[in-house]
């Protein structure tokens, strides 16, 4: 980023964002360092960390091999002892091959320990759909992920976030995954002026409205807002809230919405079954059944390996125009019109 | 099978040759329609590498199989899936070699024991181990090949499938593309012991380096490898030292090395080297070099034409094949 | 299995039932053999393929190294290849090591292939909690893995399923994942007479009740009995579906069920955040939402490692004394009595 | 610190000799309690193995870090965690050194570096990779001893631990406690290359076979190791040829061996072994070893009352911990 210039006035891409993120941690405390594959003089398959490496040198901006269980595992022990190491696991793919550390070690050590160990690693991990990778490079698993005590889930869905939840999260004592969308990294705009810190325990509400919640996270949010502003040129104020943090889950926020629009669709990148879609409408089911004037819906992605052709990808992703029916079921019910 | 460069044949010169063209056309031809964005999504080309593919798949029968890498045109093509197939599939559409849901990085083949296209680097080992342990349990004298790049050998599915396939004795032939690197990262910031073949040893794995430059080489060094394989039914790794002509993928700045070394490479470029030797054997003219490449020309012509007139797979179908039709 | 006597008349164990089964398909299809650690020369780390390597031998009993990864993956390829292998993974807490072969391969090769490719692989696993056998030995992911399309999930939970199930996935042309919960090894009892074989695709009723729906899968569904038998001394009868598939669920026999008790409580030994129980809520909210005379409820594991403290651990997982409890607050909402 | 067997010393023979007998006085105490239902779970004991942790852990200093196994007892009570905290640990109590949640497999001590305690074969290397990783970052003089099966040499782990180690010239000290058996599986039916030390040579990494039963040639051994992995911050492993006396777990019918041998390697018994060598100096009377014994029954007597009388976790505390309650 350029210095002098205050970061709010210029407009950045997301992965800017980022970047400006890890150049500040690298910058502020010696313990903090980046590992992961071509993270250095690649400059990050995503051109997330381009020009760290010049800046911050190979001890601290460190190309792994291929070796994700290992290098994932050497963060936590780094952690263990002491550092504060960012991983970069290229793709959310990838990690299906770190799953044993992330799992087994990264939220097991506190408890297991009896508290006398504690493992504050940030892993960051470019996840999604949408750019036709096919079924290998496709997943979305953040909300898959969100099922493991021990582990912080969070998603970066805005500019703001991107900047400034890297440092929250390195903030925190615990292992901490942070998934950032490979649609997002293009997105431009500017930061919230004077804005300098995030907090990694509340939802946002992006967009207030009466009718219904939109609740997601994700490039998903982005199809929320879109799909909002259709419906509001037929009448129908969509909130949408951004979920920010999948594990834990902001239950307030959910329900304090969810009592506000007594209707809900949930819109998430997962495959529908065993999708955080379900987890969050059961918490609805636990503490707001009552308030609801509808039974609460959910637009997921379709139950299959993400194809390559552009055509069945997009039917198989949650689109904007399938938030916009969906929302309108939600509110006319069949019959209804 | 004819595999010395002593009794190198015109016919069998030329069909290398012309094997080798037909790969670089088609590659150069996927750089240009994916400009048109007429194909997406990660696209890896094998420029440089061609002999590798070529000269192994000349020693392998219908009853092999073969398991590749998200680089894997070269092979796809040298096994013999129709080029028009595997246009259709980077284009996505359902005549392609995989209907359409595969695209560059997952080509498959089952009439042609071709079992992809593997986009988990490292992930593809484990597969042809399984696969020569069928071979092995019906007693078959079939071998299994299994290509991937150097990247992989830092893998723990690396050292878990050489020593399952030397310790179960499977006719697995490992034919590791050496081209230096692994993305943007050069092998020795990768390898403590940047020797891929040295490390064969650790598995009580024969090995073998060989100029994966000269598809003469490649032939000859796989031909020795697969006699023993299958008559042994042992698996061998050749390391074959190669280069990667383009970048990684279509989104490569390639910051990780410097234009000396590439031109360096590229003076080695295995169509260059083929046609020299077989000028200076006095079996190539130059009429046969045109007519070679009308002919890529031509049948890369009617590939695009396939695909740009093969259908798509109707949406309605797209839940198909999640779980299998039919029972093998 | 002593021949001459019908299998039905002798008591076994469930562990003598997949051992029944596994000799049975070893026997009848020479595609057939089995594939783990120490399945051979130890006769399975709890005993269950013992006496097999004796009667096959060891091309078909094949013990493998410490490598899941390579093991699960050789399973794959035999399966591309025609065979029919049986891969055991010694417990669903190794299995994290050869995720990336059970989700990148198994669950997409068909797919990607356009079906040309199918991978009729079955997976054995043990899983659960219960032993005392800490963090990183306790899991129960099988609900995890139901969020993954292209995979089968099965969970034999009586002596009949765990006799036939694994014929019935042998039969299937994809891949099946077998979990066989730990504490169920030493069940004994006797076969239902004249069984010969069950399906993977229903759901079955094993208890009766017009009061209340409980629903579950493996040991749990063995505390929900328990349950359901205390509840009916005071007179509340609860219905008992084992779900038997959670991958796919029969939603039908579900709807069946909540329709004719209109209360339901899910008892699932995996974390409460994600787990399956959440999923099988969120379809009874799409498909029969107006039935309910109450909001769905659940109870699963609680939210930490599995301790290994005895009474920490008890308190982590599902109690029939909670399921109780549970049942009795669904059908007395606070205030009444 | 005192290596070599020449310059042995009656001081330091006993502290030796006490530190195994007390090891193995404890795993004998041990397989009493599970008897009685007072220790759970899976016991992994290390009988015939205790001169491996002894040896090794004289070399080490509180700077150092160390990461075991589930068969850790002998490294924990080696490394200087109280005998009453690993045994409260065993009964699941509150003043265990895991606060009853690890049990035997995960034994922890944050104030003397002892990192576990790892259930998951294999899945201590990486972790290991990385302590020693924030030793070197630190400019520290210290190393990480990381202690592992012969079984763990087959997962990928141990091939992505020892390349990246190598790699990045990191100070871990590779101790491989070779006792021949991965559960039931013997080592030359899971390893194509059954010599474990020659794996080394694929990561470019100094290695040495060392007699497991010998005390003073694992100290020896042990001490030169530390030396050049300090001095040098380099990687090496030790693989320490041993056998476990007992079963492989509480649930074990050893089918897989028989009497003969393990009667032959029990003549080997470390204890043994070095009381022999300690008579044969002259410098170890009856009257010692009977004080030693005396020593080590009153300490385990006493650890056993600690366990006995100590609190359980209230359950109300069962959710702490997940998450972590102070910043290190
Ligand atoms: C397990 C895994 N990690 C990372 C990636 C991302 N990636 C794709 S190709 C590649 C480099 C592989 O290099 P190499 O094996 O040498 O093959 P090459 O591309 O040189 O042919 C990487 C890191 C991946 N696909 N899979
Ligand atoms: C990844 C993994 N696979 C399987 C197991 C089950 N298991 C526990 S100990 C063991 C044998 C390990 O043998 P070795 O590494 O030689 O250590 P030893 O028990 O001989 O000390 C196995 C297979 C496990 N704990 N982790
Ligand atoms: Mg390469
Ligand atoms: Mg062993």
């Amino acid at each position: 980023m350029p210095s002098g210039t205050p970061e709010s006035a210029v407009s950045l891409s997301y992965r800017d964002a980022v970047r400006a993120a890890l150049h500040q941690a690298l910058s502020e405390d010696p313990r903090v360092f980046l590992m992961g594959e071509d993270v250095g003089r690649y400059g990050g398959s995503y051109a997330v960390s381009k020009g760290l490496l010049e800046t911050f040198g190979p001890e601290r901006i460190r190309d792994t091999p291929l070796s994700e269980s290992a290098f994932v595992g050497a963060g936590i022990g780094a952690a263990l002892a002491g550092l504060r190491p960012i991983v970069e696991i290229m793709t959310v793919n990838f990690s299906l091959l770190a799953l044993d550390q992330i799992v087994n070690n990264a939220a097991t050590l506190s408890h297991m320990s009896g508290g006398q160990l504690n493992v504050p690693l940030v892993i960051r991990l470019a996840t999604g759909a949408g750019r036709q990778l096919g079924a290998q490079h496709s997943h979305s698993l953040e909300g898959w992920y969100a099922h493991v005590p021990g582990l912080r889930i969070a998603v970066p869905s805005t500019l703001d976030d991107a900047r400034f939840m890297l440092a929250a999260a390195l903030a925190l004592p615990d292992p901490v995954l942070l998934f950032e969308h490979l649609y997002l990294y293009n997105m431009e705009g500017t930061l919230t002026e004077g804005l300098a810190r995030v907090d990694l325990e509340h939802a946002a509400i992006r967009r207030s409205g009466r009718d219904l919640t939109l609740i997601s996270y994700g490039w998903s949010l982005h199809k929320c807002l879109a799909a909002a502003r259709s419906l509001a040129a037929e009448g129908i104020e969509a909130e949408v809230l951004d979920l920010r943090t999948l594990r834990p889950l902001d239950d307030a926020a959910i329900m304090a919405s969810v009592r506000h629009t007594r209707r809900v669709l949930i819109v998430d990148e997962g495959w529908r079954s065993g999708s955080l879609a379900a987890e969050i409408a059961m918490r609805i089911t636990e503490q707001a059944f009552y308030e609801l004037d509808a039974p609460v819906t959910r637009l997921c992605t379709a139950e299959v390996p993400i194809p390559y052709a552009r055509h069945l990808e997009e039917a198989a992703l949650p689109s904007a125009a399938g938030i916009v029916a969906a929302a309108r079921a939600l509110l006319r019910p069949a019959g209804g019109s | 099978m004819n595999a010395s460069a002593a009794a190198l044949t015109r016919e069998h010169g030329l069909r290398l040759l012309g094997a080798m063209l037909r790969i670089r056309g088609f590659e150069d031809r996927c750089y240009q329609l994916y400009g048109q964005m007429k194909i997406r999504g990660f696209l890896h080309l094998c420029n440089g590498e061609e002999a590798i593919a070529v000269g192994a798949m000349q020693e392998f029968g219908p009853e092999d199989a073969i398991v590749a890498t998200y680089r894997e045109h070269g092979h796809a093509l040298a096994r013999g899936i129709p080029m028009d197939r595997v246009m259709a599939e980077l284009y996505g559409k359902q005549s392609g070699c995989s209907r359409g849901r595969g695209g560059s990085m997952h080509l498959f083949d089952a009439s042609r024991r071709f079992y992809g296209g593997h986009a988990i680097v490292g992930g593809g080992l484990p597969v042809a181990v399984g696969i020569a342990l069928a071979q092995k349990l019906r007693a078959e004298r079939a071998l299994t090949a299994c290509f991937f790049g150097d990247g992989a050998v830092a893998e723990g599915e690396f050292h878990e499938s050489l020593n399952l396939a030397a310790l179960w004795r499977l006719p697995v032939l490992f034919v590791c593309e050496n081209n230096l690197y692994a993305m943007g990262t050069a092998l020795e910031r990768a390898q403590a012991e940047p020797d891929i073949s040295a490390k064969a040893a650790a598995y009580r794995i024969g090995a073998a380096v060989v100029d994966g430059m000269d598809v003469l080489a490649v032939q000859a060094a796989v031909a020795q490898a697969a006699r023993t394989v299958r008559t042994e039914s042992v698996p061998i790794l050749l390391e074959m030292r190669t280069y990667r002509f383009r970048a990684h993928s279509m989104f490569d700045p390639q910051l990780y090395r410097g234009r000396a070394e590439v031109e360096a490479w590229q003076k080695r470029d295995p169509i260059i080297t083929l046609s020299a030797r077989l000028r200076a054997l006095g079996v190539l003219q130059e009429s046969d070099l045109a007519q070679l490449q009308r002919d890529c020309e031509a049948e890369l012509d009617a590939a695009v034409q396939f695909a740009e007139h093969s259908a798509w797979e109707p949406v309605s179908d797209l839940e198909r094949f999640v779980y299998a039709e039919r029972h093998t």
